[in-house]
């Protein structure tokens, strides 16, 4: 049995047009994975929840639905958890700038509660930049025990 | 569409009966569309039944609160009715819960405009 | 040859949903009768682009996009014009007492300039209530001058 | 979708090249949350060019006014290039025409900003 700093395991890599399509897709491939790797119908649930989100903002506010950018997804398995990663050609943001959207004066705000829930629905959230200085967000989610 | 709204009036209350997923596309629009379209109108009493619906996106949330804003703002009342554990759990999450007026029991929601 | 009170010939007559898949259908319905009728490309998108306005207010406006509610779409022809009526199960409304869309206080809204560009691109409007108390819009164009 | 969005950075400029139909719908709402995006990412000076929009709606036409609304309230400015003569027909009968800046030159338009 692989310890956890074996390779993780590549089980879904793809390059998506920044579309609405794109984003039922990525929820649809994220939650059969899902499936597969036998996590119970909550969790599947959260994980295909926080994928449609990631991908919309990269989608939305990333690739600004450019017919020229990609969204480049990657779901991968170790022994622990699965990873899923989402990247676009945007120009990147800083987390810690964006409004709260717990805060009192923002409640009533149309917008700004995708990362909170991706927060809420994963065990672990990395915001860092992908090669050509686009988002890249990082999501795990620890693999159902063993039945 | 995923979504499916259906309107119906009882008294002075519009009850809007969604089933399916708010989601931003057609669905949010649609939601947001009618919500100003009923405050257009005139109404005021606006009574939003969930209880069909299995998924709600940040969008879909936003659509929400925008929508109890515009019905706010125009003097009348947008509230929920039948939360399913997703819906609530996700109100929770984004601290709306306290926001929104909530109802499990459509009499008692309507008796309450 | 048909004199001006001869009967109508009906050359659609369909209830659509209330969705918009409903509105690309019937902007594509009129274009391709009015293609056969003769009008020439620019009168085929001005009859297109109505309908499509026309629907869209009924969808939205009248029908609230419900599940439970038809548009009804109709397109005739007389000798002298092709007319189009849409018929929605809404409240109906007072044209008079919508905002004026030219008014300089208005250019700025994001809203209200469908039924001005109805009237613009069409030769006679009329705004009438439906059997049911939605609204019914009648629009007609005078048929292309025989070659 | 029947509306193709591109964005580039010329200077301090952010071209979007717009193509297709803008129309209630994906269209519109692609459109407008591009035009957000961009002004919450700090982007200014916005030049849209409808060269290769063969068609928009009214809800269309709306959004272009709330682009250039929610631009100029930022502090920045929404200009349009390349209209095809129904847009210009349009903006003619809405009287929008008087409203925005319009450029049928790219050059002569990132200059002006
Ligand atoms: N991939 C991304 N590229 C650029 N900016 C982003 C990206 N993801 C999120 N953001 C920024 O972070 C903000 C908050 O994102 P989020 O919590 O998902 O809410 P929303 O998308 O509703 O605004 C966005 O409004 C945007 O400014
Ligand atoms: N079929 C309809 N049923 C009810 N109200 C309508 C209908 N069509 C138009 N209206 C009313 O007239 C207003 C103006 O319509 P329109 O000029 O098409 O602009 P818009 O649809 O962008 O508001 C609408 O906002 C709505 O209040």
């Amino acid at each position: 049995m692989p310890n956890s700093e074996s390779t993780p395991e590549i089980l879904h890599d793809q390059h998506l047009e920044s579309t609405l399509a794109s984003v039922d897709a990525s929820e649809e491939i994220a939650k059969s994975v899902a499936a597969r790797l036998g996590f119970d119908e909550e969790e599947i649930y959260h994980i295909g929840y926080a994928v449609r989100e990631a991908v919309v903002n990269a989608v939305v506010h990333g690739n600004l639905y450019s017919a020229n950018k990609r969204v480049h997804l990657v779901l991968e398995r170790s022994a622990q958890w699965l990873q899923v990663t989402v990247e676009d050609e945007g120009q990147g943001f800083e987390e810690a700038s964006q409004a709260d959207p717990l805060a009192e004066e923002n409640l009533l705000s149309q917008s700004g509660r995708g990362i909170l829930i991706i927060r809420a629905f994963m065990d672990e959230v990395t915001f860092g930049r992908s090669p050509g200085g686009g988002t890249r967000i990082i999501m795990r989610k620890s693999l159902p025990a063993a039945p | 569409m995923s979504l499916n709204l259906t309107t119906r009036q009882v008294g002075d209350v519009t009850v809007v009966d969604a089933a399916g997923r708010i989601t931003l596309g057609e669905g949010s629009s649609a939601f947001r569309d009618t919500i100003k379209s009923l405050v257009n109108q005139g109404h005021k009493k606006i009574l939003v039944n969930l209880g069909e619906v299995t998924y709600i996106d940040s969008s879909g949330i936003g659509e929400l609160v925008s929508g109890y804003t515009t019905v706010s703002n125009a003097g009348g009342k947008l509230k929920l009715l039948n939360l399913t554990k997703r819906v609530h759990d996700l109100l929770q999450i984004t601290k709306l819960y306290t926001v929104f007026e909530v109802f499990d029991d459509e009499a008692k929601a309507l008796a309450s405009f």
